[in-house]
């Protein structure tokens, strides 16, 4: 062994500890707040709340002296290159997108947690959001296989743990117990794929396998191809790629309504995050078998959502959930496209600059509706889409918002950003050639168009019966007007994340 | 005719297209202290007059400091970068192709603002009409003013909400499912759309129309012009329409509120043709080639399928709906348009252009027309209007029938009046197709056209023999006549009829060098 | 040893686990299967990394590591599973998996059941135990 | 002012008075009539200016670009020689006329203010075909009329006779106009000018490819508005609108103008033999058949359509033995005869209460109740008869002779054949025509029965306009047959012995024939009482009319004829008599031919918009519920179909990834 025949002090490794911060920072208040819970008393835990709030801003914006996206760390000796943590754009992106998506989801829950009056217990309630925060802030500047799935691992177990976190809800324990399952063996699927090509390659480190990927034994490629296959199921079914995306609709719907909003974007999130490292960073050679695979897996899943969404009742209980649910997984697909075009590309890196864009716009404004949808929740618990009616008459603001929220989703102005987030995703598409996968993607968004527009329109009715008027808490404004802002700001100007599409961010 | 310096021309293009998007989120708030009104509907109302009449003059302003003497030259153009990760530039212009459109547009909206001042359309409160009347027309205007192939694209998409709530809301029987229809149908071409315009600006490396028009797909290979014609050329076809892209048509224009059914026929259809005479002709020549024949065949089955349609919606008993028989009319007036186009030879393309205009005018006062025949008995359906013999107009309301007599006459292409040269040059057009197209195929496809026009007369005077003549009308009530308020909003569209008919240079003047222009391979 | 002895181990092994998952109906025997199935991976690491550290392409040992955080989020994941399981048995009194269908489309198309509702197990089904 | 400024003047003021009228006729009804009469009488007086100064000389041209096409432009441009000037007098003069005497028949109608303005719109849009020099400005005066007879003929829109030949007149010409304008575009495509100059410029310089092609698809366009066979069955039907409606239609403006653009086009038809056959043929046929049909015809007023169809013959007959001059020179007499025989014919109407000839001639005294209308009308009969030494023998008599020379092959570019085709109709027709002018006269004038309802005395400005018309019809012929051929730029005009003699001969004969059938069939009248009234004998003369119109089927059982066993043209026609009374069941044939299919098409079309292209429409909205139907049903709930399902798509996935990166 080389590294034992070193001296000592290289033992122990020189750390960049700016560079890993912001998980770090993270991963701190998570334990901070769960030794913390001992000693409050029960009418300070609010505190804690705040004190997550904090720590999720604090990590963002410790991001900003590391955006010059050079740094790494944890390297392999005589390797500066290697490195197992690289603070390049791309992780400085996608980690500003968790812990901004994680701040909001902070925002929400300090209502939700008012609101269910003990029935969620708050110590645990932050430690789990703040740990999975941590683990989806760490995966993007993951880039060794190992870390990549602790990564992943740990932004999944405290989402189980979260989902099933209601006490004495049935329903919020089902869907932790599908969620949890699914997630699991889809995990062994995945590490199963990544003992494949550890065994043909003999390293983990992402840019390790990229390079000697290139010559391994004809008589392995196909344990190779296997592999990679394999390896990208679990990055996959945290996207909620089709087939992997039944868990979604029930899980969503029995969730914590934050927490699904925080499944719809972090968990994504981590899921297509991992998905571009894996391919892009990790196996470019062999585009030949996950391209098109991604690009089945992406008309699969955004046809498979968005026909699921087309068929929400809206008078059903947690209908309103059910359709961000399923349109969560249509809008995974169009995550996927470039991706997939990826594959196709001669220069991968660049178009999946388009994922990086479409998903921060998405993430804004997704977290926006679910936003809304907390606030209309709070009035009407059984979340119906047929809530929604009229609500332009009781709260013309909060209608406007979350109809410019819809059509930003749909991709019709003028939701602008979402528009432009469409244009990125499907440049990159024709780009790469893929032709028949934009035209399923035209088709999918104008599927889309009906159930989004539809809520729309449902916004601006005439309202049925009273309208339940409550007080509006600051939390749930501040995140509403935080992502209102957001959206109208990119649609202004949306060079702001559309820069990301322009070239590559490694 | 005036020398109005550039920079204030830029600012005037700009205001144009800014102007009714301010108004739009202007008409949101409450009214300021002075200009309350009487009511919040009256102040809100009379605030979308006010936008859309400074647009208006703002466009005749512009549309007198357009040098007429180099309409072929991009004016008050505005460049600046907007989003540079996609290449997009805020690339704004005006030529001999699009002043008239633009004023069009201005002119259509405001008419259409003024009749819902004292006219507001059946159903919710007016506060949200106003503000959606003013972002359609900032999506036109925009369409037509935009130079840059994703904000075409944009503004071209803009329309669709505000059109969309405007049906589904103010809108008459069957209007949800006619709002759907009509979004969803263009939505989905738009998008086939917007995969073209990528294919192009991807492969040809810009997005700016005139670097676009000025290369002349010379940059683009044939099977990459090809498949984006047929994308781009979809989208548009979609939104003309084309036969048999057009079922959302009369759905649409049944279920719309009047001011919708105008702005939709007038202006809205007018966006795919300008598309196909704007993008397709100068970008991709030789992929349009391809399809011009295809294209000239499906325009001539729309002329005769819209002028069949009509015929049989005309008949006693047929149970047809007047504004139905309109939009169905529109499809056939678009054949010619689209034929015009096809023909690729610079006096098709005239007379597409110019017949757009005419069209708007035409099929606008129509709709009008049509709409204060409703509101007057209360039905568009002819059988119930006409009973046995005919519904008398002229006896019973002397100048509202004598208008709908007009806009018939003026529909069915009268020469001397607007709807005739655009007709005529399409099918002269058409008898000389531009080189590489098939000339015998074109003659027969002229023919067929001219054939049109004799079926289009015949359902449009059927319909004012059910309508304005008819047997007896001493025992049916008097109706009121044209009052002031439509007068004022129908006149401008009759005097524009009448004077595009006898002075054609007031357009083709216009349009004619920069036609020329634009197919002789776009340099200057 | 050849490699080929544990590969196949392994391969049987992560067929057993994929067969208890789909095949068993209480959820901590889906639980322990799907251990199982770590435990295939793991051991598949394992045996490769030292052929590959026999054949000195892997000197870091990297097999192994990776090992070691797998048993490790294995045993995390048995402990939040377990918790799940038992949520759920509290709730509705069985750990069958395929009794948890209240969130299935098509369920109660307009049911009324307002959120947070303890509604069991539907009609007169018998809550079986099966293992 | 220059003659240039004048002949710009002709159409303006008439058009702006059309305007005014339209624009002011609700609000200040004193300028109304005004408006009306003024504006055409300046256009005449100004007309004659323009006449005097061009004088016969060579043509005066003046272009001024109207716009450009992008290919051929478009020019405003006067082209005015000798015929042009001419027919303009003449147009101005029936419009005045007409005008005048529409104060008075049309005096307490309260729609006299639009009807004024459409008959001025009228005048202006014939003018304008008269003086252009450019086809597609000629179009668009050709078309304006069109629209113009379309609305004026449906003046009396209550009554199901407009508003049915209102509709047909506009369809029916339309028909023509379709290949007429496909025609243009086909000699501006050779030309490259729609200018007329430059057309018979390149005609003559044998630059025309398809001379055949171009001068049968103009000469559709020429049928319509002319009402040639096959396409007059318009005109009889337009009887429904007004009298002096008809007589402008008829005498000087819409029919005139297809046999004037004839006229100018002329070369392109000689430089094709088989266009000028088919000329000669098209004429031929029309004459003899519209003057059988004329002696079958009950209402007074459709015998004249008839006779006007039959006359228009002779003119393309002239056009076909290559006389130009002949042509118009019947134009311009005819044109005056005709106007004055449908203005007095609508006296005659007012004063019977009826259209019907069967009804006119069961009412003694009808002679004495319009003696103005009686004795003019006496001297148009005769002239259209073309008895010596009236206008209308000198115009015929020259068609004979130019058809007579064509027929012996003196003139070039025509078949000897077309001569004789012509030659032999008119003389037939000749025949024909003095019968039916006969029969109309004796019917109309000599009836025995009860007499007329007792009217005051005719306004002055119907019986003064219908002597002022008398004149040129009584000696118009006479006069010019002389000077005209320096303006129309032909041969002499004089007539010849042969013809005449042949012509009037059988003219006689037929009036001779007819004379003997109505002794013996007028005895019957009394036996067998017919008779249909207006309701409102006193009301002003077109109420009554319109009130004829609308009541002869009703009485009669059909528009056409009456079921009168006194009528000698019974006797004379024989089993003629149906077939000819209903035009020769033309307008079955239409309908069988266009209507019914277009009726067809229509349903098919209803039927496939309705059905098939909502299919595919429906189709595309019912794929995204079938499928979210199946997403639906795979969303069990259960947690391990998930799982089932993510291991195969796993499987599947990796299979297919491997297949296809290996090669496969």
């Amino acid at each position: 062994m080389s590294t034992l025949a070193q001296p000592a002090a290289s033992l122990v490794q020189s750390v960049d500890w700016l560079a890993v911060a912001p998980p770090a920072l993270t991963a701190l208040a998570a334990l901070a707040v769960l030794v913390a819970d001992l000693f409050l008393p029960r009418a300070r835990k609010p505190l804690l709340g705040w004190v997550a709030v904090a720590a999720l801003a604090a990590s963002a914006l410790l991001l900003l002296p590391l955006r010059h996206g050079d740094r790494g760390t944890f390297c392999v000796p005589g390797h500066p290159h290697v490195c197992s943590y690289t603070a390049d754009h791309f992780a400085l992106v996608i980690q500003f997108l968790v812990l901004g998506g994680a701040l909001l989801t902070a925002l929400l829950s300090v209502t939700a947690l008012t609101d269910a009056r003990g029935r969620l217990p708050e110590g645990e309630y932050w430690f789990l959001l703040l740990s999975s925060a941590a683990g989806a802030a760490l995966l993007p500047a993951a880039r060794d296989l190992a870390t990549l799935i602790v990564a992943l691992e740990v932004a999944s177990l405290p989402a189980f743990a979260l989902v099933g976190l209601r006490h004495g809800d049935a329903r919020s324990t089902d869907a932790a117990l599908k969620f949890f399952l699914s997630s699991v063996t889809a995990t062994a699927v995945s590490l199963m794929g990544v003992s494949f090509v550890y065994a043909t390659t003999g390293t983990l480190h992402l840019t390790e396998i990229a390079a000697r990927i290139q010559h391994v034994d004809g008589s392995l490629q196909t344990l190779t191809q296997t592999g990679v296959v394999l390896t990208l199921v679990g990055f996959a079914f945290k996207t909620a790629a089709a087939p992997f995306h039944f868990w979604v609709p029930d899980t969503y719907a029995g969730a914590p309504l934050p927490i699904a909003a925080y499944l719809s974007v972090i968990g994504k999130a981590v899921g297509f995050t991992g998905l571009i490292l894996v391919t892009v960073v990790a196996f470019p050679g062999y585009s030949a078998a996950w391209g098109p695979a991604l690009a089945v897996l992406a008309a699969l899943t955004m046809t498979v959502g968005n026909v699921g969404a087309l068929h929400q009742q809206p008078t059903r209980t947690h209908s309103a959930i059910r359709l961000l649910a399923w349109s969560s997984v249509g809008q995974a697909g169009y995550l996927l496209v470039p991706i997939a075009a990826a594959g196709h590309a001669r220069d991968p890196q660049t178009s999946i600059g388009s994922t990086v864009a479409y998903a921060l716009m998405y993430a804004a404004v997704n977290l926006g509706a679910f936003a809304v949808a907390a606030l209309v929740g709070r009035g009407r618990t059984r979340n119906r889409v047929a809530d929604y009616r009229g609500l332009y008459t009781s709260r013309p603001l909060t209608a406007l918002v979350l109809a410019f929220f819809l059509l930003c989703l749909a991709g019709l102005p003028p939701g602008v950003i979402g528009l432009f987030a469409k244009v990125v995703v499907f440049s990159a598409a024709v780009d790469a050639g893929l032709g028949w996968l934009a035209v399923v993607m035209a088709v999918n968004v104008v599927v889309a168009l009906y159930y989004y527009l539809q809520w729309t329109a449902l916004l601006f009715r005439a309202p049925e019966g009273e309208p339940v008027r409550l007080r509006v808490p600051a939390p749930l404004t501040a995140a509403i007007a935080l992502t209102a802002v957001l959206a109208v700001a990119l649609s202004g100007a949306p060079q702001l994340v559309l820069r990301f599409a322009g070239g590559s961010l490694f | 005719m005036i020398d109005i310096s550039e920079s204030v021309m830029q600012f005037l293009l700009a205001f144009v297209v800014a102007a009714p998007l301010l108004g739009a989120l202007a008409a949101l708030l409450p009214a300021p202290p002075g200009l309350k009104g009487t009511s919040p509907e009256q102040a809100v109302l009379r605030h979308g007059v006010t936008v859309t009449g400074v647009v208006l003059l703002a466009a005749i302003a512009l549309a007198a400091g357009f040098d007429h003497d180099h309409p072929s030259r991009m004016q008050a153009t505005t460049d600046i970068s907007w989003i540079p990760a996609l290449h997009v530039r805020i690339h704004l212009g005006i030529d001999g192709i699009s002043l008239p459109l633009v004023v069009l547009t201005a002119l259509l909206t405001f008419l259409c603002a003024l009749y819902s001042y004292v006219k507001p359309p059946a159903g919710p409160a007016p506060k949200a009409y106003v503000a959606l009347l003013l972002l359609l027309e900032t999506g036109t205007l925009a369409t037509f003013a935009v130079l840059d192939l994703v904000l075409f694209f944009l503004a071209f998409e803009t329309v669709l909400v505000p059109m969309y709530f405007l049906i589904a809301r103010w809108g008459g029987e069957g209007r949800r499912a006619a709002a759907w229809r009509f979004v969803l149908y263009t939505l989905l071409g738009s998008v086939v759309m917007l995969l073209g315009l990528l294919l192009v600006g991807i492969k040809a490396g810009t997005f700016d129309m005139v670097a676009l028009a000025t290369d002349n797909g010379r940059s683009l290979t044939t099977s990459v012009q090809v498949v984006a014609v047929l994308a781009i050329g979809i989208g548009l076809a979609v939104k003309s329409p084309m036969w048999p892209l057009h079922s959302w048509l009369p759905d649409a224009h049944t279920a719309a509120p009047t001011t919708g059914s105008v702005l939709l026929a007038g202006v809205l259809l007018k966006m795919g043709t300008y598309g196909f005479v704007r993008i397709l002709l100068p970008v991709a020549p030789d992929g349009f080639r391809t399809f011009a024949p295809a294209l000239a065949a499906f325009a001539v089955v729309g002329i005769v399928w819209g002028s069949l349609a009509c015929l049989a919606l005309a008949r006693r008993g047929a149970r047809g709906d007047l504004k139905r028989l309109i939009a169905y009319s529109s499809v056939g007036h678009m054949g010619f348009v689209l034929l015009g186009i096809a023909t690729m030879t610079p006096t098709g393309v005239n007379g597409a252009l110019f017949a757009n205009i005419a069209h708007g005018l035409i099929t606008g006062l129509l709709f009008f027309l049509v709409g204060g025949l409703k509101e007057r008995t209360g039905t568009t359906d002819l059988d119930t209007l006409a009973k046995d013999t005919g519904a008398a107009l002229y006896g019973t309301a002397p100048r509202l029938g004598g208008l709908l007599a007009f806009g018939a006459v003026a529909s069915l292409g009268l020469p001397g009046l607007a709807g005739f040269w655009g007709e005529m040059l399409a099918l002269f057009g058409a008898f000389r197709p531009a080189a590489g197209l098939s000339r015998p195929a074109f003659v027969t496809f002229m023919a067929i056209g001219a054939l049109g026009t004799l079926l289009t007369a015949a359902y449009l005077l059927v319909v004012v023999r059910r309508v304005c003549m008819g047997a007896a009308p001493e025992q049916t009530p008097r109706l009121p006549d044209v009052r002031g308020f439509e007068f004022a909003a129908w006149t401008p569209l009759v005097v524009l009829t009448v004077l595009a008919g006898l002075w054609p240079k007031a357009l083709l003047g216009l349009t004619d060098p920069a036609v020329q222009q634009f197919l002789a391979g776009g340099t200057r | 040893m050849h490699l080929a002895y544990p590969a196949v181990l392994s391969a049987l092994l992560f067929c057993t686990g994929l067969y208890g998952v789909l095949a068993r109906r209480n959820a901590i025997l889906v639980l322990m299967s799907v251990e199982l199935m770590l435990n295939a991976v793991n051991l598949n690491l394992v045996a490769f990394d030292v052929y590959l550290s026999k054949a000195a392409r892997d000197t870091l040992h990297s097999g192994q590591a990776l090992t070691l955080f797998t048993i490790a989020i294995a045993a995390a994941e048995i402990g939040i599973g377990l918790a799940i399981v038992l949520a759920v048995y509290r709730n509705r009194g069985t750990s069958a998996i395929d009794r948890l269908r209240d969130a299935a489309e098509g369920h109660g198309d307009d049911s009324d059941d307002s959120a947070g509702s303890d509604s069991t197990v539907p009609g007169a089904e018998k809550a079986e135990a099966t293992a | 002012m220059t003659t240039t400024t004048n002949a710009v003047l002709v159409p303006l003021l008439p058009f702006l008075g059309a305007v005014a009228g339209l624009l002011l006729g609700r609000t200040a009804p004193g300028f109304v009539r005004p408006l009306a009469v003024l504006p055409t009488l300046a256009s005449l007086v100004l007309a004659v200016l323009v006449a005097a100064g061009q004088g016969g000389g060579p043509a005066l041209d003046a272009a001024t670009q109207l716009t450009p096409t992008g290919s051929v432009p478009v020019d405003l441009a006067l082209h005015i020689d000798g015929t042009a000037a001419l027919v303009a007098v003449l147009v101005g003069v029936v419009a005045t006329c007409v005008q005048i005497y529409s104060t008075g028949y049309l005096r307490d109608d309260p729609r006299y203010p639009s009807y004024a303005a459409l008959v001025s719109l009228f005048t202006s849009a014939m003018l304008l075909v008269v003086y252009t020099g450019d086809l597609i400005v000629l179009l668009v005066g050709w078309e304006v009329m069109g629209i113009c007879s379309y609305f004026l003929v449906g003046h009396y829109w209550e009554t199901p006779q407009a508003r049915a030949a209102s509709l047909k007149a506009f369809l029916v010409t339309k028909l023509g106009d379709v290949p007429f304008l496909i025609g243009l575009f086909v000699l501006a495509g050779d030309a490259g000018s729609f200018r007329i100059t430059t057309v018979l410029g390149t005609v003559a310089g044998g630059g025309l490819h398809h001379p055949t092609l171009a001068a049968l698809l103009l000469l559709a366009g020429v049928a319509g508005k002319s009402a040639q066979f096959p396409l007059h069955s318009w005109l009889p039907d337009a009887m429904a609108g007004p009298t002096p409606v008809s007589a402008l239609i008829h005498a000087a403006t819409m029919v005139a103008a297809g046999v004037y653009v004839v006229a100018r086009l002329l070369p392109v038809y000689q430089a094709s033999a088989a266009a000028m056959t088919v000329l000669a043929v098209m004429a031929a046929v029309t004459m003899a058949s519209a003057a059988l049909a004329a002696l079958a015809q009950d209402d007074i007023k459709r015998v004249l359509a008839y006779s006007t169809i039959s006359q228009l013959g002779y003119m393309t007959g002239a056009l076909a033995a290559g006389d130009r001059g002949a042509a118009v020179f019947h134009l311009l007499s005819h044109g005056a005869f005709k106007a004055l025989l449908f203005l007095a014919a609508g006296v005659v109407i007012h004063a019977a209460g009826t259209n019907s000839l069967a009804a006119m001639s069961r009412t003694g005294n009808l002679r004495d109740r319009v003696p103005d209308a009686y004795w003019t009308m006496t001297v148009a009969l005769l002239a259209l008869a073309a008895i010596p030494p009236f206008s209308g023998f000198f115009s015929k008599e020259t068609v004979l002779a130019a058809a007579e020379h064509a027929a012996m092959g003196h003139t070039v570019h025509v078949p000897a054949a077309a001569g004789w085709t012509v030659l032999v109709a008119g003389l037939v027709t000749a025949l024909l025509t003095g019968a039916y002018a006969l029969r109309l006269w004796l019917l109309a004038f000599h009836g025995r029965g009860a007499d007329a309802p007792g009217h005051g005395r005719q306004p002055v400005a119907m019986n003064a306009v219908l002597w002022v018309l008398a004149v040129p019809s009584l000696a118009f012929g006479g006069l010019t047959y002389r000077l005209l051929p320096d303006w129309l730029g032909g041969d002499s005009l004089a007539p010849a012995l042969t013809t005449s003699v042949l012509g009037t001969g059988l003219a006689l004969a037929g009036g001779v024939l007819t004379y003997g059938a109505w002794r013996h069939t007028t005895a019957r009248a009394a036996r067998t009482p017919l008779g249909a009234v207006a309701a409102h004998p006193q009301a002003d003369a077109g109420l009554v009319e319109a009130e004829a119109v609308a009541g002869h089927e009703p009485a009669y059982g059909d528009i056409a004829s009456a079921p009168d066993p006194a009528d000698p043209g019974r006797l004379l026609l024989g089993p003629l008599h149906r077939h000819a009374a209903a035009g020769f069941h033309l307008d079955a044939l239409y309908r069988a031919a266009f209507v019914r299919p277009v009726t067809a098409g229509a349903s098919l079309v209803r039927f496939l918009d309705r059905e098939v292209v909502e299919t595919y429409v429906r189709g595309a909205g019912a794929l995204p519920r079938l499928l979210g139907a199946a997403v639906r049903r795979a969303q069990t709930g259960n947690v391990q179909t998930y799982v089932s399902a993510l291991l195969a798509g796993t499987v599947v996935l990796a299979v297919a990834a491997v297949l296809v990166a290996t090669g496969a």
